[in-house]
């Protein structure tokens, strides 16, 4: 079974996910910022696969991307860091991105890469779910990838089901219409969407993200679903490069506090 | 405005130009793109609809604009030529053509706010043309760089009431413009519509901004045929940026294997150099704001920072509709310079007392290359004027 | 361009309207301006030149420019207002469609170079514009004040090739570049042609530009009649600097009495001020630049330097045509200030997605002391773009 | 008999006209202008009534017409300065200036300060044939005024014969097509045109002017007419205000040395 899979049957609730982006702050950051993240106790790690135009990234994540870029960061580099991945990672990793840089990779080599590594699932945010079923599913199926979909709370009941009915792993759920980084915290709508999608009783787990940030927001946020990922405030925290890995360990800490 | 069905070359049932096209947008983008591909042909396409359409084309925009026989131009390339006079279009672009469709377009959807994008500002400018017209609200996002080289169509956006964001991020210019343009869709998703200048962006925008820009081809069959006695040119070119003025100058075009299709892509400083936009001979395929196209980008997928003296063409991507003309060999592509669009933009001043938007300047300097024969009739878009390139022009004067 | 004869309010034999008009031309300048005068009326009407002027006008400038009825400024005047688009013309000013006669004048009488004054610079872009068409020399003299302050109509005009000669004297605008004009005309007399760009000038001149312009009355009385069953607006506005776009506006209207023909002048920081140039309020019988019409002037005769935010408007006299329609009562004149201007200007920007020029703002201001009622229609003269004044505008926003 | 006619009488050749703009280049220079041009031995002189606009005049004509309205020089002041005019001056005197500042002074008054003060003539440039014939001729006649007409290269027979016919005093012969002021000596189509006149046999004299600037040019002009109009050179001549009396003087003497 998946990683993933496994990771929800064990641990329904207040599952912590930390994004960050690969090569940030440094080059070198990407295997030991995954090992702290998970010696932290963070159940699971969505690494970033940087871009030079993500649409969906506010500005931090933006800026984290162009540092990765500038860093030397690429999807080919990428897989190399990760090469001794599950020699001492046993929490489950995605690879996030944008899909321009996998498509240039191959399709199938970036599967055939994910799993020699050891990556449990995706999150392609701008793979159309209708490109995914034709052209894509049987290939990640036959790696063994999960494709991780997104829903707002603007995407119908209809459409809901239907990811659902498309999705292993979990739904990710995008907390309010916008880019990552914003920092409202749990508004009254948030609420009621989270409550709306609690109702429909999906077949999938949730986690939320978008604007988690803290130990505050995250425990408010598992309270709608099996737990919630932060990004941003994560990568906030890790700016400095000769910190960086003692930063993500203190954060990582205090949510979990 | 005209219907074809049955084309080679329109967009099928999935949103592709063959392998071109789609819907590659985030799940925050598809409650409104979704709304938009269900309704947008039955809307445009109701008499009502059409009846608006129209009577603004005429009497806002001042369409039908004219088919110009440049004598003079004609003389110096000894062949006959003929100018679409899009620069004659209200606000000085075709662009108009396009915003005053979607403005209607998202009435009826029950937006009462617009967001665009805009590199020369000429799509600015009409986009908050329009939402004054329509006392409508209207943010538009433009490139720190371009709103610098660009500075009339920023005070114009201005005037009108629009508020103009700067895009700071990447090359500061189109590209980077249209990334910050989706994500602020994507942070309104609910009364927001998004008005995007070309034909670019997720399935239906290539193919509903085509449309809105097919009233170019369905006047040029007409004027044509008045001038000539034929309908069809032995050449028809448009420069390309996005493509929306090529796609309305080829539209009804597109069937007649006769017509000859050129497009001017702005090579900057050459395609051999890293300053360039030529996509059709530097790009690969690759999906950037919402579709499958051409994309220059690096060997690991990066977008390449285009470089264009015109800030309409700087632009890392094309259209989907044209990739396919590309791949298919139904339009031949040239790459201009940037010295080669300005010497053809002061030579159309001199000669014919037109000053051509530096973006068309690009498909007037595509004369050189073309060869046209003395009995042939070459058609070219102006797709707009010159008024907001004046200082970068008064440089190489 | 349909002739009109009998009026009561055309020109006479002797080149006068009334007791305004005239010759008042040294002997230099004598055998050109009688040339002009013996051959306007057969040239300009003669079935070839006719066909030429026609195509151009269709072609070239986009004519006809549409009656646009405008529905929010309607809505905000409690009236039913339509404006004549003559911001669409190819240059972006009514001034074009007497260029084009003219230039088309001056081949036929066999000269071969070209001179203009121009206040906002419009003319000048006008004049360098036919004269690119047609191959011709062109030289432009304007005040060193509107180079200044009208500096894309400078750019323009060099990149259509004119040159363009600074006028030092006085208060360097419009009435010195026209003394500078004249001055060339004296020294250049066989082979040059001197394009006014105003119903100003020893006649012919003003009957001679009316007419080019009367295009824009006799396409607003089709357009009136296809859009509303009637040929005859309530209301009928054009601002007035020399008076062209006015003359044009009115000229199939001037015996329609039913027609209310209003006029607006530039006030400047107001008529009871030393800045201004309502003519009109603050003028008297006199001579200069050929004719005898009303002149702003001291006791003793001495021309007064006139102020207007609006380069095309800031001239001391008006056209003899307009100083008989004012003496004669048949057209209402108003006076409105520069801010008055300004702020018309930025309302039309607001609610319509029309950046007028300055000048025409002044038209549009006109509105305020109109008072039409909501059953009435007016008609007013949009006669140019705003893009050559968007540096003025940013100070007002 | 007017002045101007027995002036031709009594000397039918090298007439040396001096033209001068009234309160040039001090207010107070008018009438003693005219003294030290008499004194030096011009036959004639030619006072600018200054204008805000002139037409035909060169920038020096310009400037000079500028400075003496910013000296504050009018129609109603030069009347003053010359009331005691022929209590001194024999020589005839014509006034020369644009319509306008006489429209506004009045027609007939103007006349009849013209006459009153011992005025000859008047050249009115912008006063076209047609409306002098029609409305100014009767005036004139009634104060004793005569018209001056001027002609030019582009002139064309028939109207010099009109401008011929209905003169008095003599006629103005342009040189050549241009402002005031211009310089180039007499070419050989000036000689043409010169030559092409003297040959009409007219019944008036003629004084040529336009780029007469010295003694050269003055006897190169008076071989193809009664004599030759000085302007510009002159009022160059006399720019300085504490000198300008003596170097007007000087520069006539030059002239006629
Ligand atoms: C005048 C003009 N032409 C062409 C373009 C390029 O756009 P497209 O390729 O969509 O026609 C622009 C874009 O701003 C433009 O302003
Ligand atoms: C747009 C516009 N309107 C009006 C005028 C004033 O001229 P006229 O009174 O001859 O129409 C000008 C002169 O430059 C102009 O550019």
């Amino acid at each position: 079974m998946n990683r993933l899979e496994q990771l929800f049957i064990d641990k329904p609730e207040k599952v912590l996910n930390i994004y960050f982006t690969a090569g940030f702050p440094s080059l070198s950051h990407t295997l030991p910022m995954i090992q702290s993240i998970q010696d932290s106790g963070a159940d699971l790690v969505e690494v970033g696969i940087p871009f030079s135009d993500p649409v969906v990234d506010g500005e931090t994540i933006q800026k984290a991307n162009i540092k990765a870029l500038d860093n030397g960061m690429s999807v080919d580099l990428l897989f190399q860091q990760l090469k001794d991945l599950r020699k001492s990672i046993h929490i489950p990793v995605i690879l996030m991105g944008d899909i321009n840089p996998v498509f240039q990779f191959g399709i199938e080599r970036f599967c055939q890469k994910c799993q020699e590594v050891g990556i449990d699932g995706l999150i392609l945010p701008n793979l159309p779910m209708a490109e995914y079923l034709e052209d894509f599913k049987d290939l990640f199926d036959r790696y063994g990838l999960l494709n991780i979909f997104l829903i707002t709370p603007q995407t119908s009941e209809e459409r809901i089901r239907e990811i659902d009915h498309n999705s292993k792993g979990f739904i990710y759920m995008v907390s309010s219409a916008s880019t990552t980084g914003s920092t409202s915290g749990v508004t009254p709508e948030m609420k009621e969407y989270f409550e709306r999608v609690n109702a429909m009783k999906l077949s999938n787990p949730r986690l939320i993200g978008f604007g988690i940030k803290d130990k505050e927001t995250f425990l408010q946020a598992s309270e709608f679903a099996n737990g919630a990922i932060i990004g941003s405030a994560f990568i906030r925290a890790i700016q400095n490069p000769d910190t960086a890995i003692d930063s993500a360990s203190e954060f990582i800490k205090s949510v979990l506090s | 405005m005209l219907q074809i069905e049955n084309s080679a070359f329109a967009v099928d049932e999935r949103g592709y130009y063959g392998d071109f096209g789609g819907a590659w947008i985030p799940e925050m983008l598809y409650p409104n793109v979704e709304e938009l591909r269900q309704n947008y042909l039955q809307i445009i396409y109701s008499p009502e609809f059409q009846e608006e359409f129209n009577q603004l084309l005429t009497d806002y925009v001042g369409r039908p604009t004219p088919l110009y026989y440049a004598n003079r131009l004609s003389n110096e390339y000894k062949t006959n030529i003929y100018l679409k006079r899009e620069d004659l279009c209200h606000t000085g672009a075709h662009k108009v053509n396009n915003t005053i469709g979607q403005i209607l377009l998202a009435k009826r959807l029950g937006k009462n706010k617009i967001v665009a994008e805009t590199g020369a500002g000429q799509h600015g400018v009409a986009t908050a043309t329009v939402c004054a017209l329509m006392g409508i609200e209207c943010i538009v996002y433009m490139g720190e760089v371009d709103i610098e080289r660009q500075a009339p169509n920023v005070a114009r956006m201005k005037m009108l009431g629009a508020t103009v964001m700067p895009a700071k991020s990447g090359s500061r210019t189109l590209k980077d413009a249209t990334n910050e343009a989706m994500r602020h869709w994507i942070n309104n998703p609910v009364d927001t519509h998004y008005i995007i200048g070309s034909v670019v962006g997720p399935h239906p925008y290539p193919d509903m901004v085509a449309r809105f820009q097919s009233v170019i081809s369905e006047e040029i069959r007409k004027q044509l045929f008045e001038k000539t006695g034929s309908e069809n040119p032995d050449h028809l070119i448009a420069c390309v940026g996005g493509g929306s003025n090529a796609a309305g100058t080829y539209f009804h075009y597109l069937d007649e294997l006769s017509v000859n299709i050129v497009a001017a892509e702005a090579a900057g400083h050459g395609v051999k150099t890293d300053k360039s936009a030529a996509t059709t001979f530097l790009g690969k395929e690759g999906v950037l704001h919402g579709s499958k196209s051409l994309l220059m980008q690096t060997i690991d997928g990066q977008v390449i920072e285009p470089h264009s003296i015109s800030a309409g063409l700087d632009y890392p991507g094309i259209g989907p509709m044209h990739a396919h003309l590309w791949k298919t060999g139904r339009a031949k592509f040239y790459a201009i310079s940037d010295d080669e669009a300005m010497q053809a933009g002061m030579k159309l001043s001199k000669l014919e007392g037109i000053i051509p938007a530096i973006e068309s300047s690009h498909a007037l300097a595509a004369l050189d290359y073309l060869k046209a024969g003395s009995d042939e009739t070459v058609v070219i878009s102006l797709s707009g004027r010159g008024d907001k390139d004046l200082s970068t022009y008064m440089k190489y004067l």
